[in-house]
């Protein structure tokens, strides 16, 4: 089977995933789950270090895979860390509950 | 090693797809972000020790500098400017998409399937770059944020893409003739930048999903191109979060896509706004204490404008102050109320507003008859009731909060100025209702003051709580514009 | 990559596809559920075609995929059309909705 | 072809995926339905396109013989069959994984992880075969339905599973020895057998959901020996189907896998159930027919005995003659009502009832303080009070229908004897219970009668309805089994 054949079968899975994860997320949780999946996107960073770390890699892969790196760094950095930030917010209030 | 890497590909997925799961209620959300974080570890490091990889010093440089950028970010953006944050982050992660897919084709000069998978990551990439730096230009204010329109615009925009698909296809054909590439990109950076200037700053929300899902599906195509399972999954993870987000929003709005993208939909009815000159009721802060504080039951509609004045502290004052008192507070949350989904959750939970206290739009309407007043809060469009009666309002049949129908209503608000759609709001001159004019933070803080003097209702001597004010009696003035 | 590497990417996917999928069959509906499952398991026929459709197969190959065939065919057939005729059932009674 | 092929499968994939996502609710389960005739259609005819498929005829002989047997059960399986023709089928389908991996291994005899997959896929297979046929006597009472229960039994059953697994380890790690292959097989028909003589016919709607996520993963292994995604995707949404509708069963019951399992509960219990002799409220079809037409609103609880009268199409009647005398008449559905999941909306559903009148738990047990009746047909455990107040109850922490809240409670059965948990109902002796003795169907078949024969309450003059009778005059006698 070629590769991109396996690709596809990923691919339509995670797709469909996908919808059914994010359907059943609450209203509540939109702004979070914005930056959550900004920080996944960050993922890209995988790519990049192929590139870039790769043996004799020419002059313009380890450019761009730096400048690929470092731009997704900072996705993966900030996004956590906002989404964390974020999420520490929601809270019920304990005595009100009790 | 060899059978641990895909293990590590494999596992980091599962992290993403839980993330992504636990996110779905306040409770498991935290567990969901360890997940996701857990599994972008997992990717790094299962992709350093890939024995492809042997040239670490670019790779860590390039690390140290993204965090360094990072976080700061994370730490200093406010919450009222995370939808900029969003816009400029999906920016970076078009850009290091594309850039990859530019290495690559430069490198490898793929073909086939392979080929096809590159110029749609590239294409994708690069437009979500500039249209993203465009949005937030945008939402931050640094360009205009209204629509830029001219004659046959559409038309333009629409060449524009059919050229830089019909160069992405001869690229797949014939992917040696590297002089098209440089094109084939310009063409793209710069379709990016169309597509934006015509939608107004307002509808930026409903891009930037949309874009969000644009960089996920290029992420997906990067996937393709260096035949890595991982992220084509983490990219159809993204997608369909975009996606689904923008179709949320765009069907709370009543709007469709192209209306959203072709529309220039805040410009065409900026217009409509005349100041007609008809009377309010105005009151002033004490007066709202007074009534709010003999009420027994009280919704919050909060809207852009408390995000604006970033009035979120303050109404968890007068939440407490008013909860104190006995007064049953709860706040109804429209799903497009503010600029992006969630938007008021965020602010509400910023201040410590304990989140089963807001309530969504179908859970909280059939409450407005039995509400003895609803306090709007820098809300416009949202509590607008000509989306149900007037049907040929820009923003008909939109569902919205019903807060006409509470008992007595009241409006913060700086003027009578509309709000993002531009269109009047016959709520606003009902007998039943108050104007409070004035910057939703300054009201507020005035109301949360004259609460502290006045005396606690229910200690008059009267048991049952009863509302004393008759709204007639208040100032009457004509509306007019005041900002 | 190895083949089955590629199996657990996508095993992996459809077992948490299926996990959000069947969480979210409203109660009323889980006996023609079962029903359909069943019949989807009779997926089984697809390996019983191949080992028993093979060039030269060996009649041990032979027996056993024609009783394999046999065994699926029966539970498609009737897992489907028994699925069907639960689902008929469940109407709202139009004339009391107006 | 050659790349039409796997699009077909994929389609396939896409089309069990479908069916699945839209059979979550009645309004879209038919597009399921055919979604995943389509997708079997693609997969069978993908398969039959294949170029190392070269031999028809034996494979059209079997599909004719399997669609002669599986039309007609399909169409004469009566709905109160629908547990045993599932068992049934699951003992096909494992049947068929397990014999395509005997195959595949004297066949090609295959190594390493393909090796373990095979074994992992007859074992399953040959148990779950075994196990589904047993299951499938004890429904159908072929066989005795009571637990058999001897002592050492668990450790025999684990030894005999345990040297299964070992031998299964030993053909992983040489396959040649083919001579270990029958006794493998053997082993593992075996343990199905045993595996299900401790468990009680009650308990195999659970262990049938259990078996149906065993048979899953054996087609789930198929894949991975055959190199096949669609047989992967197709096993995994099986399995994860059964596994949830087991853990769904298992948690309305409150009871755990290793208890079921190994619990032999039926049994334990059935001699808890001494008829203590107590004194009942007993009544008339008349009399019931006289307090059901002054009620105001009406929930029906239908049990286990409803299925097995058959009563369900009388009790729509029952519904019609109420409804048109204008009573309110819900039904109350709990989740393990019946005996297989969703067993009361089925058969509901095939008399016709409309299925907004069903309610889920959740949604009616706050209605019961309000209904002037509760009328319980056949229903025993779901309603039992025990289940909240008798901490010892082995059906303690049980969730329950609350129908004793009900003004009134009316109880047909043929006796005092209890149901499938094997314990006594303090409901039946509440002061406010009338007992109606008899097969369910026939009761309800003379209370339709009687209420034709009753004029109609609201025409007595008296616009507003009420109850009219003093539960208290009703004969009482003393329990006593009547079986
Ligand atoms: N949430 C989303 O995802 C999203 C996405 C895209 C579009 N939208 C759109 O955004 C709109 C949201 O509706 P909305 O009701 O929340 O807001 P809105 O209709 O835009 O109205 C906001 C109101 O707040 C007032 N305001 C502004 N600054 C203020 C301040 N400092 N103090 C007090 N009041 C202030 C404005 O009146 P004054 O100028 O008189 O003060 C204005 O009328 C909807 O039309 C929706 O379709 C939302
Ligand atoms: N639904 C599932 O998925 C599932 C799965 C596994 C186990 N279970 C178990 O099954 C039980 C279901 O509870 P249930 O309340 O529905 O049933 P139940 O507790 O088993 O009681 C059924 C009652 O129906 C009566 N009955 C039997 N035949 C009758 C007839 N012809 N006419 C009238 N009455 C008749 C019996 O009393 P008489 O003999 O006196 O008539 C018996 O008390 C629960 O304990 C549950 O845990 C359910």
């Amino acid at each position: 089977m070629k590769s991109y054949e396996f690709g596809l079968w990923v691919f339509m899975l995670a797709a469909f995933l996908g919808f059914e994860l994010i359907r059943r997320v609450s209203p509540l949780l939109h702004t979070p789950l914005m930056s959550l999946t900004n920080a996944i996107s960050a993922i890209s960073v995988v790519g990049a270090i192929l590139i870039t770390g790769e043996k004799d890699a020419p002059t313009l892969s380890l450019v761009l895979g730096f400048i690929a790196i470092f731009a997704s760094t900072t996705n993966l950095v900030s996004g956590y860390l906002i989404t964390d930030r974020i999420i520490k917010m929601f809270k019920k209030r304990e005595p009100e509950k009790k | 090693m060899d059978s641990v890497l895909p293990a590590l590909y494999i596992l980091a997925a599962a992290g993403f797809i839980l993330a992504l799961k636990w996110m779905s209620s306040p409770a498991t959300a935290r567990r969901g972000v360890i997940a996701g974080e857990a599994g972008m570890l997992l990717a790094v490091i299962g992709t350093l020790l890939r024995y492809e990889v042997v040239n670490y010093q670019w790779i860590l440089i390039a690390f140290f500098l993204g965090s360094a950028v990072g976080v700061p970010i994370a730490y200093l953006t406010p919450m009222t400017a995370v939808p900029q944050r969003t816009a400029i982050s999906h920016a970076f992660g078009a850009l290091a998409a594309a850039l990859i897919g530019t290495a690559e084709y430069y490198r490898h000069t793929p073909h086939g399937f392979t080929m096809g998978a590159l110029v749609l990551e590239t294409l994708l990439g690069f437009l979500t770059f500039t249209a993203s730096l465009m949005a937030f230009g945008k939402l931050q204010e640094l360009l205009p944020t209204r629509p830029m329109t001219y004659r046959g615009q559409n038309i333009v925009n629409l060449s524009l893409f059919g050229l830089a698909v019909v160069i992405g296809v001869a690229l797949v054909i014939s992917p040696e003739q590297t002089w098209m590439f440089p094109i084939f990109m310009t063409l793209s950076l710069l379709f990016g930048i169309l597509l934006i200037i015509p939608i107004g700053g307002a509808d930026m929300p409903t891009v930037i999903a949309l874009l969000n899902s644009y960089a996920g599906l290029s992420a997906s195509a990067m996937g393709f191109v260096l035949d890595n399972n991982l992220l084509i999954i983490a990219g159809a993870l993204d997608g369909s979060s975009g996606l689904i987000l923008s179709i949320i929003m765009s069907r709370a709005m009543n709007r469709s896509f192209t209306n959203i993208l072709f529309g220039a939909f805040g410009q065409l009815h900026a217009s409509a706004a005349q100041a007609t000159a008809r009377p309010v009721h105005s009151a002033t802060p004490e007066e709202a204490a007074e009534i709010l504080d003999s009420a027994r039951t009280v919704i919050v509609v909060p809207g852009y404008g408390m995000a604006v004045a970033q009035a979120q502290h303050k109404l968890r004052e007068l939440f407490d102050a008013l909860t104190r008192r006995g007064v049953d507070v709860k706040f109804a949350i429209h799903p497009v109320a503010g600029r992006m989904p969630g938007h008021m959750n965020v602010l509400l939970a910023e201040a410590d507003v304990p989140y089963d206290k807001l309530f969504e739009m179908d859970e909280i309407n059939s409450e407005f008859p039995m509400a003895d007043v609803a306090l709007i809060i820098g809300a416009n469009d949202v509590v607008n009731p000509a989306a149900q009666t007037d049907k040929t309002s820009p923003i008909a049949g939109m569902p919205i909060l019903e807060a006409y129908k509470a008992r007595t209503v009241m409006v913060i608000k700086r003027s009578m100025s509309p709000g993002f759609a531009g269109i009047d709001n016959d709520l606003y001159y009902m007998d039943k209702t108050l104007m409070l004019f004035g910057d939703a933070k300054a009201v507020l803080t005035s109301i949360v003051k004259e609460l502290g003097a006045v005396p606690r209702a229910v200690e008059n001597g009267n048991g049952d709580r009863q509302l004393f004010h008759d709204v007639s009696t208040f100032t009457t003035r004509t509306a007019e514009k005041k900002v």
